[in-house]
C-alpha cells in the first residue's frame, strides 16, 4: 500500500504528464507534412480531423503514444516470445549481451581503479590513455571490432559484449579510483598504525568507503553498457537486437517500430538501473547504513 | 561441400534476392558450395571485411571498389548482375528545384560512404562547386530514410528506384508530386551491385573454380527471382528482410536492373574515367576486372 | 632502495635479445642490413646491462631511455617498405626494447624531484613514454605482420595525414567540438543537474523522475540520433541534442546521491540554525555533492565527444568528426579515420585533463585530493 | 521579566526510545524537568545516559517517543524555527571546505547578518576562544582542541537566548578550561542567557550551575537535581570554599550512585 | 632486561614544521626527549602545542623535518612495521560499518590473530571498558564517550609493548575516569608496558606517570620534564597526599607559563 502511494502515483502522474505533452508534440511536429498533403490532395480537413490526422500517420515524424503503444503490444504479447518479430526476443539478445558486458566493466573497472589506487606507476601513465580510449568514437570503432572479430569467427554475444565493456568500465573506474581514495585520513592513519598491508587496507577500509562511488558509478555503467550492446548490434546485419530492431526501423522510416523499440530498450534500462540500485540498498543496509 | 562467405553491402533486402534465393533453392547446394551469406549495415565497408579476411567475395559498388582498390586491396570485379543503376535524385514539385539549372543555391541531400561518387561526378559534370554558397550546391548528408525531404530539410534527396522513391510515395508523394533525376537516363550511371574478390586469391585455380560455380548459382538465382519476385521476396524475408510489401515491391524493381551478370567494358570504362576525373582514384585501374569467371560459369 | 640489482625487466629483455640471436635473420627479405642488426642487438643488451651496474637512478633511467628507442626506432624504420617480412626474431627485439622502456619508467616513477618544475616535467613525461610506446608496439606489430593498411594503419601514416589534412582537421574540430560538444555538455550536464535538484526538492518528483530520467538514460543513442535529427535539423542544434541526452543521466545519478553524502551532524548542525532548504544546499550539501558531481562531469566529458561524433553518423552538413569517419571508412581512408580518432582523443584528453584541474580546486578538502 | 517564572525549557514525562538492529535502546525514560529563564543547568551523568540524547530533543534533532517538551511556551520545531538557540555538539563538526573565519561565519551568512557585522563578531568571539591568527586554516590543520574551540566560537557568535553546549571544553586543557570557564560565566551574567551545559567534570559543574542535574543510565532518567547556593559572582577561587566543596561532593555521590561498577 | 637503560623512544633535535597555503607552522621544534622501557610518561600543554603531532611522529603517522627519533633502536617506521605500539586518536576513528565488536576485531583480523582468541580478547577489553551489550551495535549507535571507549578497547586488543594514546579519557566523566585510570595503570604494572599518555588533566597527569613533560605553543617545544617521586603502587586517594599536590602544583606552573594569555 506504502509502495502504492510512494512511488506508483508519483510514477503514474509525471508518465501522464509526458503522454499529454507527447501528443501536443505529435501534432506539431506532424502537422506540416500533413497539411503539405492535404494540400496535395486538395482537402480542407475540419480541426478535430486534422488532429485525428496527425496522430494515424503511418510513417509520423513523431509517433502518437497510442500507436506506439499498439506496435508495442502486438510485437511483446501478441507473437510467440521466440519469434523474430517478438520484441522480448530482441530485448532479451540485447540484455543478454548487455548484461555479460557490464559484469566484465565492472570487474575491468574496478581492478584498473585498484591498479591505479595503489602503483603510481599506473596512476601515472595508463590514466592518461584510458582518458583518450573513451574519446575514441565507439561507432567508429564497433564495425571494425565486430568485422575482426567475425574474421576470425567469433560472433554473437562476445563482441557486442566486448562494446559494452569498452564503454561501462570507464565510469566504474573513474569512480572507484575517487571512492577507493576517499576513506578519511585518520581511518587510514590507523591501518597505518596496524601496519596493515595494502590488500588489507584494501578490503578493510578502502572498500567498504568506496561503495557509494561504486554504486553511483554501477548505475551509469550499467545504462553505458546497454547503448554499447545496441551500437554493436548495428554491423551485424540488423538481425537480432534492439539495436537491429532501431537500424531496420529507420532504414525503412518506419517510426513507430523505433519508438516501440526505443521503449523496449528504456524498460530494459529501467529494470537493470532498478536492479543496480536494489543491490546498492542492500549493500548499504549490510553495513549498518543509517537512513539518509 | 566448399565453404564460400559472401558479405552484402547492406541488410538483407530485396536488392540481395538472387543470393538469397540461390541458397533457399539449393542452387549453390547443386554446385557443390556451402555458402555463408553475411548481411552489411551501415558503417559496415565490405571492402574492409575481405581486406581483413572475413569474406571471400563481396557485393559492393563499383567505384567503391577501384577505390579500395586504389588504397591497397587488390580488388577485382567477377561479375555484374547489376547492368543498370537504380539511383536517383528526387524533388517534390512544389519546391524550388525543377530541372537542373535550378540547383545552383539549394541543399541536395546524398548518401556517403563510398556511395557519394556518382553524386560528384555529375556536380563535376554540371561545373557546380558542391561546398554551398549561392552559386553551388550545399550537400547534406543524408540518413537511411526520405525524411530530410518530408521534413524539408533539402531540396531534393537520393533515392534508389528500388527502396527509398518507395518509401517516398509511402509517405503520401503522388509520383506526379515529384521531380526525378534518374541517374541512367542522364548518363551519369556508375556501376552498381558487382561481385569482388581479391587478385591474389583468383590465381588459385581452385579458388577460381569455386568462383565460377559462385557466380553460375547466384546469376541462377537472380533469374529465377526476376521471374517469381513474389517467392523471391518471401526468400529474403526468412533470411531478415523487414517489412513484406516494401520487399516484393522492391525485388520487382530490382529485376528491372538485373542483365546477365557479365561486366560491359564500355559501362565499365565510363565509371573508371569519372571516377579518375574526380581524383577520387590516382591512377587508371588495371586489372580491375576480369570476364574470365563469368565466361566460364554463364556459357 | 637497493641499486646493482638484476631487475626483472632488463633480464627478460637480455633472455630476449639471446632467443632473438638464435632466430636471426630480422626479417625474411634484405630489410635490415648486417650493420644495423648488430646495432640493435648492441644498443638493447649494452643498455641493459648498464642500467643494471649504475649509481644514479635518474642516469639508470637516462641509459635505458636512449636503449629502448634508439633499438625501437632501428627496428620500426627498417621494416618500413618491407612490410609482413618481419620474422620472430624481429618481434624478439621489439618485446625486448619494450621491456627496457617499462624499466626506464618504473625507474622514473621513483625519482622525487625536488623542485617543482622537475617534477612536472616527470609526471609529464611517464605518460608519454607510455603512450609512445603503445604508438611504437602498433607501428611495429602492424608493419611486421603486413596487416593491410585499410584495416588498421600504422601510426606513422596517420600522423602524415594529419599532417596534410590540417584545415579538413579544424573545421571538423570546430563544426562537432566548438559546436556540438561543448553547447549539448553545457545543457547536459545543467538540465541533469537541475533535475536533481527537483528530484532532491520535491519527493514527489523523486519518486517520479528517478524512474523516468533511468529510462532516458538508456535511450539508445541510434535510436535518438535520427529523432533529434527530425526535430532539430540536420546541422550541430541536433547533435547537441543528443549529447544533452547522453550527459543528463550521469549527472543526474551522481548528483542525486552526492546529495545524500554529508554527514549527520553537519546536517543536524544547519537545523540547529534553521537553515532554509536552499541555504542548506548551497552551504552544506552542494559543497559536499561536489566529488561526485565532478565524477559525473569527467565521465560525461568523454561521452559528450562520443555522442556527437556518433550522432553525425545520422544526417549532418559535409563538416564533423563523424561525418569525416563515417564517409572516409567508405572511401577506404582508414587513416584519415584514425586522424579523426586521434584528434577526438587529444580533444577528449584535454577536456577531461581541464575538468579534472577544476576539481582540484573546487574540492581541495576532501581527503582523495588532500593525499589519501 | 520575572525571570523565576519564565520557562525556557518544560519537559515533562519526556522518554524517547531508539530502535535498533538488537533491540530497543530507552536513551530517555520520564524525563520531568523547568528550566527558567537565565538559569545555567549543568548535565553530569556516566556515557550513555542521555545527556546528549536530552540535548538533542530540546534542539528538535530527535523526536521523543513520550511525554512533551516545550520551549519558551512553543514546540521545539517552532523553537528551533525561531532560532531560538546556538548549540555546540559533542564533535566539532566543521565544514573542511571553509576555513575557520568562513565556518564561524556560517551561521551569521543563514541568519542574513550584514557583512560588516559578521566582520566583528567572527574576530570577537575567535579572539575570546584564542583563536586569532588562525582565521584562515583549514580544520584539519588544527589540532583537536584547536577545532573544538572553533565550534564554540562558531555557537557564540550568533547571540541566541539558550545555548545547548555538549562537553564544549572536554578536549581543552585546565588553564584555557578556567579561562573559558570564566568568559563563560561573564557572558552569562551580562546577557541573562539561558544556558545547558554538559560536562564530566564535577568541578566544572559546580562553579558555573544554578543547578546541577545527575542523569543515571539504562534507562536513561534524571537521579537527582542539585540547586546551587553559590552567588552568581564567582571568582576562580570560589572553588577551595567548604561550600563549594560540599556541593561537588552531593554531586559525586550522585554520580557513583548511577555507575553500574558501583553496585 | 636493563629497564633504565632501554630507550623505547629516542627523539634528538627533533623539528616538523607544517607548510599550509598561509605560510608554515612550527608543530614542533628541537625536541629531547628521551623515554626508557616501563615508563609511563604523560605529555600536557596547551592545545596545539605539538602533543599529537610528537605522538604522530613516533608512530610514523608524519615524518619529522629536522632531528631524529627512533623507537626501539629501529627507526619509526622499522618500529610501526613490527607493530611495535598501539595507538589510541583523539577522535574515536570507528568504521562506521562496522559493529563495534567488528572495529575491535580489526587490527586483530590484521594480525591474523586466531578466530577463538580474537573472540576472547574483544569479550575482556570491551568488559575492561564496560561496554558488555554494545558489541553488536554500530559506531553511530552510541553516545561520544562510549565511542572513545570502544576506540581504548580497540588498541589495548592488541596487546604491544608501547601504548601511545592521545587523550583517551577526554570524554569521560570523573568515575568512569577514576575507574580506567586504575585499570589502566594496574595494567601498566603488570605487564611492563611503556605509555606515552596525552591529557589535558593535571591531576591524572600525575596520578598516572613516572614522568610528566610539559609542552608549549607557537613553536611546539618541551618546557618542562616532572620526574614523579611518587611510588608505583597508587591508590586514587594518593592524590590527597602533599607530596602529590606538590608535583601538580609544579606542573599547573609549568602549564600556565606556556599561556599566552599569562605573559
Ligand atoms: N595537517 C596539518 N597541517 C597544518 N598544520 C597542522 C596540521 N596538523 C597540525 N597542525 C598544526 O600543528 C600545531 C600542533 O598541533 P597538534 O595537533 O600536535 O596539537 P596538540 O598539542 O595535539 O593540541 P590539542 O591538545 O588541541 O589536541 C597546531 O598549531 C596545528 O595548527
Ligand atoms: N542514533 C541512535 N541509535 C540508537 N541508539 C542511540 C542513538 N543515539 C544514542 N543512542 C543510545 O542512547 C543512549 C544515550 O546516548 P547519549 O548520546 O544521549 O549519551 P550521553 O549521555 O551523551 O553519553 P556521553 O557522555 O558518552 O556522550 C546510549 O545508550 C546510546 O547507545
Ligand atoms: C549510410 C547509408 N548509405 C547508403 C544508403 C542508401 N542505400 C541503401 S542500399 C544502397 C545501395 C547499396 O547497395 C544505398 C546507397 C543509406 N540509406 N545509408
Ligand atoms: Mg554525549
Ligand atoms: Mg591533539
Amino acid at each position: 500500500m506504502d509502495r502504492l502511494r510512494d512511488k506508483i502515483i508519483p510514477v503514474t502522474t509525471l508518465l501522464a504528464l509526458l503522454v499529454v505533452a507527447w501528443y501536443a508534440f505529435a501534432v506539431v511536429l506532424n502537422g506540416p507534412f500533413q497539411r503539405d498533403l492535404d494540400r496535395r490532395a486538395g482537402e480542407t480537413p475540419s480541426y478535430t480531423e486534422f488532429l485525428v490526422k496527425t496522430w494515424s500517420q503511418p510513417k509520423p515524424t513523431l509517433p502518437a503514444p497510442h500507436q506506439v503503444a499498439q506496435n508495442f503490444f502486438k510485437t511483446t504479447f501478441q507473437v510467440k516470445p521466440w519469434s523474430a518479430r517478438s520484441l522480448v526476443y530482441h530485448s532479451w539478445v540485447t540484455l543478454s549481451a548487455t548484461m555479460v558486458g557490464f559484469l566484465f566493466g565492472t570487474v575491468l573497472g574496478i581492478v584498473i581503479a585498484v591498479g591505479i589506487v595503489h602503483f603510481v606507476a599506473l596512476d601515472r601513465s595508463l590514466m592518461p590513455w584510458i582518458i583518450t580510449s573513451q574519446t575514441i568514437p565507439i561507432l567508429a570503432l564497433a564495425p571494425m571490432v565486430i568485422v575482426v572479430f567475425a574474421a576470425i569467427g567469433i560472433t554473437g554475444l562476445f563482441p557486442k559484449a566486448l562494446i559494452s565493456t569498452y564503454l561501462s568500465f570507464f565510469p566504474v573506474a573513474v569512480g572507484m579510483v575517487k571512492g577507493l581514495r576517499s576513506p578519511e585520513v585518520m581511518h587510514l592513519d590507523l591501518m597505518h598504525t596496524y601496519n596493515a598491508s595494502a590488500a588489507q587496507t584494501f578490503w578493510k577500509l578502502r572498500v567498504p568507503a568506496s561503495i557509494p562511488y561504486l554504486f553511483a558509478s554501477m548505475k551509469v555503467a550499467v545504462a553505458a553498457s546497454l547503448v554499447g550492446a545496441i551500437v554493436a548490434e548495428l554491423p551485424t546485419g540488423a538481425i537480432a537486437g534492439i539495436g537491429a530492431k532501431l537500424l531496420s526501423g529507420s532504414y525503412y522510416s518506419q517510426t513507430i517500430e523505433i519508438w516501440a523499440a526505443l521503449v523496449a530498450g528504456s524498460l530494459v534500462a529501467v529494470l537493470l538501473v532498478a536492479l543496480v540500485g536494489v543491490a546498492g540498498r542492500i549493500t548499504e543496509r549490510a553495513m549498518g547504513g543509517r537512513e539518509a | 561441400a566448399d565453404k564460400v562467405t559472401l558479405q552484402l553491402k547492406w541488410v538483407a533486402q530485396g536488392q540481395f534476392a538472387g543470393y538469397f534465393v540461390a541458397k533457399d533453392k539449393g542452387f549453390y547446394e547443386e554446385e557443390g558450395l556451402d555458402v555463408e551469406i553475411k548481411p552489411g549495415g551501415p558503417d559496415v565497408a565490405p571492402e574492409q571485411v575481405i581486406a581483413g579476411g572475413g569474406a571471400d567475395v563481396i557485393v559492393t559498388w563499383m567505384a567503391a571498389g577501384l577505390s579500395a582498390r586504389d588504397k591497397g586491396v587488390p580488388l577485382v570485379n567477377i561479375a555484374q548482375p547489376f547492368a543498370k543503376s537504380g539511383l536517383e535524385l528526387i524533388c517534390p514539385k512544389d519546391g524550388p528545384v525543377k530541372t537542373e539549372a535550378d540547383f545552383k543555391g539549394h541543399t541536395l541531400g546524398v548518401w556517403f560512404f563510398g556511395n557519394e561518387y556518382p553524386f560528384y561526378a555529375w556536380m563535376n559534370k554540371l561545373g557546380l562547386p558542391t561546398e554551398g554558397g549561392p552559386d553551388g550546391v550545399t550537400v547534406l548528408k543524408q540518413s537511411f530514410d526520405v525524411q530530410p525531404l518530408i521534413q524539408k530539410q533539402a531540396d531534393c534527396i537520393s533515392v534508389m528506384t528500388y527502396n527509398e522513391y518507395w518509401q517516398a510515395i509511402d509517405a503520401g508523394f503522388k509520383p506526379e508530386d515529384l521531380v526525378v533525376f534518374n541517374y541512367t537516363e542522364l548518363g551519369n550511371d556508375l556501376l552498381e551491385d558487382g561481385l569482388y574478390v581479391l587478385e591474389d586469391k583468383l590465381k588459385d585455380p581452385a579458388f577460381e573454380d569455386k568462383m565460377v560455380r559462385f557466380v553460375r548459382a547466384s546469376m541462377k538465382g537472380w533469374h529465377y527471382a526476376v521471374e517469381n519476385p513474389e517467392e523471391a521476396a518471401g526468400m529474403v524475408l526468412d533470411a531478415g528482410g523487414q517489412d513484406e510489401n516494401h520487399q516484393k515491391r522492391m525485388v520487382g524493381e530490382v529485376a528491372k536492373l538485373i542483365g546477365d551478370g557479365k561486366l560491359d567494358p564500355a559501362l565499365y570504362e565510363r565509371t573508371a574515367k569519372a571516377l579518375l576525373d574526380q581524383k577520387i582514384v590516382t591512377k587508371e585501374p588495371e586489372g580491375a576486372y576480369t570476364t574470365a569467371i563469368t565466361d566460364k560459369a554463364l556459357k | 632502495m637497493s641499486r646493482f640489482g638484476i631487475s626483472w625487466q632488463a633480464g627478460l629483455a637480455l633472455v630476449l635479445c639471446a632467443m632473438a640471436a638464435v632466430a636471426l635473420p630480422l626479417a625474411a627479405d634484405a630489410a635490415f642490413s648486417a650493420g644495423t642488426t648488430v646495432l640493435i642487438f648492441a644498443l638493447i643488451v649494452l643498455c641493459a646491462l648498464a642500467s643494471m651496474t649504475v649509481a644514479s637512478t635518474a642516469f639508470a633511467a637516462a641509459i635505458l631511455f636512449v636503449g629502448a628507442h634508439g633499438a625501437a626506432w632501428l627496428l620500426v624504420s627498417g621494416i618500413a617498405g618491407h612490410e609482413g617480412s618481419a620474422r620472430a626474431s624481429f618481434f624478439l627485439l621489439v618485446a625486448a626494447a619494450w621491456l627496457l622502456a617499462w624499466r626506464c619508467v618504473t625507474e622514473l616513477v621513483t625519482i622525487r624531484p625536488k623542485n617543482r618544475t622537475a617534477d612536472t616535467m616527470l609526471r609529464l613525461i611517464v605518460p608519454t613514454i607510455f603512450g609512445v610506446w603503445l604508438l611504437l608496439l602498433w607501428e611495429a606489430l602492424v608493419r611486421g605482420f603486413g596487416i593491410p593498411f585499410v584495416l588498421l594503419p600504422p601510426p606513422s601514416t596517420i600522423a602524415v595525414r594529419i599532417a596534410n589534412s590540417l584545415p579538413v582537421l579544424a573545421a571538423d574540430v570546430n563544426q562537432t567540438i566548438f559546436k556540438a560538444v561543448l553547447v549539448g555538455y553545457v545543457l547536459g550536464c545543467g538540465t541533469g543537474f537541475a533535475a536533481a535538484i527537483a528530484a532532491d526538492r520535491f519527493i514527489f518528483l523523486r519518486r517520479g523522475l528517478l524512474p523516468v530520467g533511468n529510462m532516458a538514460a538508456a535511450l539508445p543513442i541510434i535510436g535518438v540520433a535520427p529523432i533529434m535529427v527530425m526535430w532539430f535539423g540536420f546541422d550541430w542544434q541536433s547533435k547537441a541534442a543528443v549529447v544533452v541526452i547522453m550527459t543528463f543521466f550521469p549527472m543526474l545519478v551522481n548528483t542525486v546521491v552526492g546529495l545524500t553524502a554529508s554527514g549527520h551532524m553537519e546536517r543536524d548542525l544547519m537545523r540547529t540554525y534553521a537553515s532554509g532548504y536552499w541555504q542548506t544546499l548551497f552551504k552544506l550539501r552542494l559543497p559536499a555533492a561536489m566529488p561526485f558531481i565532478f565524477n559525473a562531469l569527467k565521465i560525461n566529458s568523454t561521452l559528450a565527444l562520443i555522442g556527437a561524433i556518433v550522432a553525425e553518423f545520422f544526417g549532418t552538413p559535409v563538416v564533423g568528426m563523424g561525418f569525416r569517419i563515417s564517409t572516409e571508412v567508405g572511401r577506404m581512408n582508414i587513416d584519415m579515420v584514425w586522424a579523426e580518432i586521434a584528434v577526438a582523443a587529444v580533444a577528449g584528453s584535454v577536456f577531461y585533463g581541464a575538468v579534472a584541474l577544476v576539481e582540484r580546486a573546487v574540492t581541495f578538502w576532501h581527503p582523495s585530493i588532500r593525499g589519501g | 521579566m520575572q525571570p523565576a517564572s519564565q520557562a525556557v525549557v518544560e519537559a515533562k514525562k519526556l522518554g524517547l526510545t531508539f530502535h535498533t538492529g538488537d533491540g530497543p535502546v530507552q536513551a530517555l525514560s520520564d524525563v520531568d524537568l523547568t528550566i527558567n529563564k537565565g538559569e545555567f543547568v549543568s548535565f553530569i551523568g556516566p556515557s550513555g545516559c542521555g545527556k546528549t540524547t536530552f540535548l538533542r530533543v530540546i534542539a528538535d534533532l530527535e523526536k521523543p517517543t513520550s511525554g512533551s517538551i516545550l520551549i519558551n511556551g512553543m514546540s521545539a520545531e517552532q523553537a528551533r524555527q525561531a532560532r531560538a538557540y546556538g548549540y555546540v555538539f559533542q564533535a566539532a563538526a566543521l565544514y573542511p571546505w571553509r576555513t575557520i573565519e568562513a565556518n564561524v561565519a556560517l551561521p551569521l551568512e543563514i541568519m542574513g547578518i550584514a557583512r560588516e557585522e559578521q566582520k566583528a563578531r567572527i574576530k570577537r568571539t575567535l579572539d575570546l576562544v584564542n583563536l586569532s591568527g588562525f582565521e584562515k586554516k583549514y580544520p584539519w590543520q588544527l589540532s583537536g582542541g584547536m577545532q573544538q574551540r572553533a565550534s564554540i566560537a562558531r555557537a557564540l557568535a550568533f547571540d541566541a537566548d539558550l545555548l545547548l553546549m555538549d562537553e564544549p571544553f572536554g578536549a581543552l586543557d585546565e588553564i584555557v578550561r578556567d579561562h573559558l570557564n570564566e568568559q563563560l560565566l561573564e557572558l552569562w551574567k551580562q546577557t541573562n542567557k539561558t544556558i545547558c551545559f554538559v560536562t564530566h567534570s564535577i568541578p566544572e559543574a559546580v562553579y558555573l550551575s544554578t543547578r546541577i542535574v545527575v542523569m543515571s543510565p539504562r534507562p536513561g532518567r534524571v537521579t537527582d537535581v542539585i540547586e546551587s547556593t553559590l552567588p552568581r559572582d564567582r571568582p576562580l577561587d570560589i572553588r577551595e570554599t567548604p561550600e563549594f566543596l560540599a556541593i561537588a561532593a552531593r554531586v559525586r555521590d550522585g554520580l557513583r550512585a548511577g555507575h553500574s561498577y558501583e553496585d
